[in-house]
């Protein structure tokens, strides 16, 4: 079992001839990921990988049978993107793409309340349930079956608290990167039901970091309505407030909400295992199951 | 992107916002000879990116010429929260009755525009926010439609703003969200809004900070950026690309991916350093983009240690040690101590390469950690306070 | 029994310091409507026929308890009426303004699906349950109360059937001007529907009129969904193709959509009664009772 | 208001969209000129709100100066469908080998604009749509969001648009868009859009249609309105502020709202007569506009009678009476009969007060419309068919 992807999941890649497009395509389909389309608009036709390329995403979903999309054009053109993979439509769509302006994603995220779809991302690396799908750029060969469910906001910390559990012998039923942006589609709290809704998920680990109060409203939601164990992570502990921390979510606003102390406090309160470094995460992970 | 005041009142000029008459200037003559056409009294304003200016004594009135002499002696080049004043806007002052605030900014919880007004301007209106949350009017806007004008009315009504100056209030809301939009900003705000004993509306602040990621389609603000960067490391960091900030410790910190940098920045503090910077060099790790690192770090002059954590990714840790080994290559002896960490794909093939006699080099994140804070605190860093 | 308004419905004039606003708010006064509150921009405080009048419409539906707006307001400044009543919220909002530019109104109508809210109109003469509330402009004296629900395109076209229904001692439950422009809020199937759930409603008249297919739409409802029986009537069987008729709404395309023969067919097919004259149509509501 | 093709591509031109060059010419000497200053070949366009007008000879193609005098001299002056050509359109003809159709309207049963495109342009698109409606790709657009650009690419792409061509349609079908919503359009339309044998992408024609509700706020289209209009009585029509419409009858009409008015012009049909117009007074009937009422309806010479027919409503008909009596009381002898019919308010006292020697007066509205019917008869109407 897993949430959101499996290899039934039949995946569209938006941007597959350009350079990334195409490199993480060959790496998705390498996985063992079924990518059944590709769509650039001029390219329809094309074969990249084996895989076809439609001129428009609706084509490429309709022809090929595609439910999911992941998204790796450019960010000047990431939100036409988006819109373009909400009408399609597919029921998943995985921005990868960094950069995308904040206010292109509040028109993308107003557009997304009037649809039933998933978005992950943007800004992330990507949704894995390993051994079957992998729609990102995450690094397949350090994830492992299993039974924890992973939630993070950042990328390579992401890989640096797989790597710790992975080693231990701690695998992973599915692993969603949810994106460090402001503005991102599916959040801790719809990530965390959707592990709580998966029996194969015996414990959650959630990464948070400093900026808005999404681990905060995870806490909440967490104290009110879970079941399954969550380990908890929050890095910027050490930010100075006002400073934009590479992430643009990662800015700590004066007035002390959104602040590492605030999210471990309220995380804390939940019942929530916190750890100061990924090893003591991993630590904890193996006191939950 | 953040414009100092002066670029933002030009920008919100043009919008037609009312803002004061008002001159750059960088010298002491240049002061007087701005207020000799502005006219007294004149406000003299220091342009650094700092709250609470006024306090710090970065904002003098001169009524005269020997009191507009004074106040640029005594702003220019001084030092305001840890940044030296070059420049400063002399302004016309107002003669005001009442000081409002009006801003348009983000909410990312909602994922909406907010615009706000508060008939309490003037002061810092995170304190109002944080101490007297209604006395601040909010107007969620929804981005696909924009800003209704009743939106706009509706806010100034409920901020109590008086009825004779409302419209006024309201056209200035109006337009720093078209603002907000067109120039894709993460704030537009003027702090205060004055108004005058005539009932007039002025602008005489104005902040403006730009979403960086949307500086590709605003090249006439990506123009203003040298000269809105503090310091020469910012500058430096704009020209290479990197998400840099400056921090106060001795531990130089160069790493990829937002999220593990932090948590290098926190395990140096867990471990009792203190960090110096935050450094994030993205993805790929070319020996061009590595020495850019480098050279950033060690132009900090606090920092006594580098520690250099990648965590591979789908980049293969042999190529970034690579890299790392050309853009050390450079020196004959590295002025700092460099400790090393790769992990993920081809890590091991990437450790074995590095070259070990000039780098330190280490398994683990908090090993590398403990090792170059080990280090700083050798150099003569205080060591910090252990958690 | 009634649709929609009736002597509870607590309403705010939107415009009421105009000349038309406050010509047609002491009409709506005097006929019995329990007008609470006026809401216009800066003249909060004044008061206009003895009601308090506020300055955004929010204010005025907080402090009164409103639950339903009239928009007198000029064609230019409508639609920011429109959405200001939207977002007030309250339950009905009546557009009597005739004029709104149609892209303003496509946008109105976009938010109007975003909300639980009734619009009636904009371009048409309000609702009105006889003895009760009036809402617009409709002038009281030709309406009696009764068992026939009314639904017109058209002010004075409803006026004309109303004089022969009240001269036959046909009163109304409730008559609703829905408006004659081409993007409306309620329509005939919305407002059929009210109607057909009215046990007060014993038989409906429906006067449509050439452009759009609205009218079409309401055959397919009244043969699919009611048991009340309708008579009908619509206008423009001799209007050439290609020009507009006065109403916005009332242009005929070039293709044969929205002719008055489609309009009259379609509903003949659902077993509507359509009339030839006004007279008529009042014959066919004797014989439908 | 419909603005002629001339007009139309004007502001198509200035808004970046590919025309072909063009002049205005209203005599045989400046269509030789226009044609000199273009180069053959040059086609030469009549400049009338008729569809078809190339099957009906408006539309004719000259390759030298002989072929132009007599394509002027055929066209200018010519009855087309019922106008007279004043104007053609002198323009460089493109060598297409492809004719596509793009165009932007609101549906209104949608409530959102549609954008539409199709691939078989050039000819009637009412009867593609007709015949083969899956010919026409359309995209429904949000009009909070405005047309992503996917939109038009997928409209393009969906409608069989060549690959080598689908971006610059895109781009006119994005710009027509724009326009559309720019210009408070009810139609923005090229048909057909011409690809040239060297892949080039030209608007061959193009229609406007602007909102008249919105004309306020479009100074700049509102002031080529009067060049828009096809007749004289149209343009009275516009000056006065009624909505008209000159029908082929010699029944005169006159009433008070569009869908009384549209049923009194059935009733005249149903009981044998022909309108001759729809001609609505909208609220009110001061004197003045019963007056100019009058004007328009007298100045068309096919009107043999007239019906006026009120119901009061909020205005009360002893007004509407006076306002009737001071509008003939101009005329000696009125030109044609005409048959009054008040109902609503006060409508007792306004029958009464009526000037029953001058005017016909009647109770009932059917009434009116068969005595209206009956003159027009007896002065040599047809009587038309029954129903």
């Amino acid at each position: 079992m897993s949430v959101l992807v499996d290899d039934d999941t039949r995946v569209v890649v938006q941007g597959i001839t350009g350079g990334e497009g195409e490199f993480h395509a060959g790496q998705m389909i390498e996985y063992g990921t079924n990518v059944v389309a590709g769509a650039v608009p001029g390219k329809g036709g094309e074969e990249v990988h084996g895989v076809p390329v439609y001129d428009t995403v609706s084509r490429a979903a309709e022809a090929e049978n595609a439910d999911a999309s992941v998204v790796l054009v450019p960010p000047a053109f990431a939100a036409d993107a988006l819109f373009e993979a909400l009408d399609s439509p597919v029921d998943l769509v995985v921005a990868i793409t960094e950069g995308i302006p904040t206010q292109d994603m509040a028109r993308v995220y107003k557009r997304l309340g009037e649809t039933d779809t998933h978005l992950i991302g943007p800004n992330c690396p990507g949704v894995i349930t390993p051994g079957e799908a992998k729609l990102g750029i995450l690094p397949g060969n350090i994830f492992s079956s299993g039974n924890v469910g992973l939630i993070s906001r950042s990328g390579t910390l992401t890989y640096q608290v797989v790597d710790n559990l992975t080693d231990r012998g701690l695998g992973q039923t599915t692993a969603i990167g949810i994106g460090g942006d402001p503005i991102i589609g599916t959040d801790f709290v719809e990530a965390l039901s959707l592990f709580e809704d998966d029996p194969a998920t015996d414990a959650i680990v959630m990464c948070g970091e400093i900026g808005g109060t999404d681990e905060e409203a995870a806490a909440e939601y967490i104290d009110a309505n879970m079941d399954t164990p969550v380990a908890g992570f929050i890095a910027g502990r050490t930010a100075p407030p006002g400073k934009r921390m590479g992430h643009a979510g990662a800015i700590v606003s004066g007035s002390g909400a959104g602040t590492a102390e605030s999210k471990i406090d309220a995380l804390d309160e939940a019942g929530v295992l916190v750890g100061d470094t990924p090893e003591e995460v991993a630590d904890n992970v193996e006191e939950l199951l | 992107m953040r414009l100092h005041e002066y670029q933002a009142k030009e920008v919100f000029a043009e919008a037609g916002l009312p803002t004061p008459d008002a001159e750059l200037a960088e010298s002491t003559d240049e002061v007087l000879a701005a207020a000799d056409s502005i006219g007294y009294p004149a406000a003299v304003k220091a342009q650094v990116h700092v709250g609470g200016r006024g306090k710090a004594g970065g904002i003098e009135l001169a009524e005269s010429d020997d009191e507009a002499r004074e106040a640029a002696d005594s702003i220019l080049g001084m030092d305001l929260k840890g940044y030296t004043v070059d420049r400063v806007l002399v302004e016309a002052a107002v003669d005001f009755v009442d000081e409002l605030y009006v801003g348009v900014t983000m909410d990312r919880g909602e994922g909406k525009p907010v615009a706000m007004v508060s008939s309490q301007g003037g002061v810092n209106i995170e304190e109002v926010a944080e101490e007297s949350p209604e006395a601040i009017a909010r107007e969620h806007v929804d981005p696909a439609f924009g800003m209704h004008p009743y939106q706009a009315r509706r806010a100034v009504y409920d901020a109590g703003v008086e009825s004779d100056v409302a419209s006024d209030v309201a056209g200035v809301l109006s337009t720093l969200y078209d603002l907000w939009v067109d120039s894709d900003a993460d704030d537009t705000e003027v702090n205060p809004v004055m108004v005058t004993s005539d009932r007039e509306v002025v602008c005489a602040d104005a902040v403006m900070n730009v979403d960086d990621d949307a500086l590709f389609r605003h090249p006439d603000l990506a123009e203003m950026e040298d000269a809105a960067a503090e310091d020469d490391l910012e500058a430096k960091a704009n020209e290479y690309g990197f998400d840099y900030v400056r921090l106060e410790g001795n531990v130089g910190i160069i790493g990829n991916g937002a999220g593990l940098v932090m948590t290098t920045l926190d395990l140096v503090d867990y471990y009792g350093g203190e960090p110096a910077n935050f450094l994030d060099i993205g993805g790929g790790a070319k020996a061009e983009r590595v020495a850019n690192a480098l050279d950033m770090v060690f132009a900090d002059e606090n920092v006594d240690s580098v520690v250099f954590n990648i965590f591979g990714g789908i980049t293969r840790g042999d190529e970034v040690a690579q890299g790392i080994n050309d853009a050390i290559a450079q020196f004959d002896e590295l002025p700092k101590p460099i400790v090393v960490r790769l992990a993920g794909t081809n890590a091991e093939e990437g450790m074995d390469i590095l070259n070990a006699d000039a780098l330190g080099v280490e398994e683990t994140l908090e090993g590398a950690v403990q090792k170059a804070v080990e280090h700083a605190g050798a150099a003569g860093g205080d060591g910090g306070e252990g958690r």
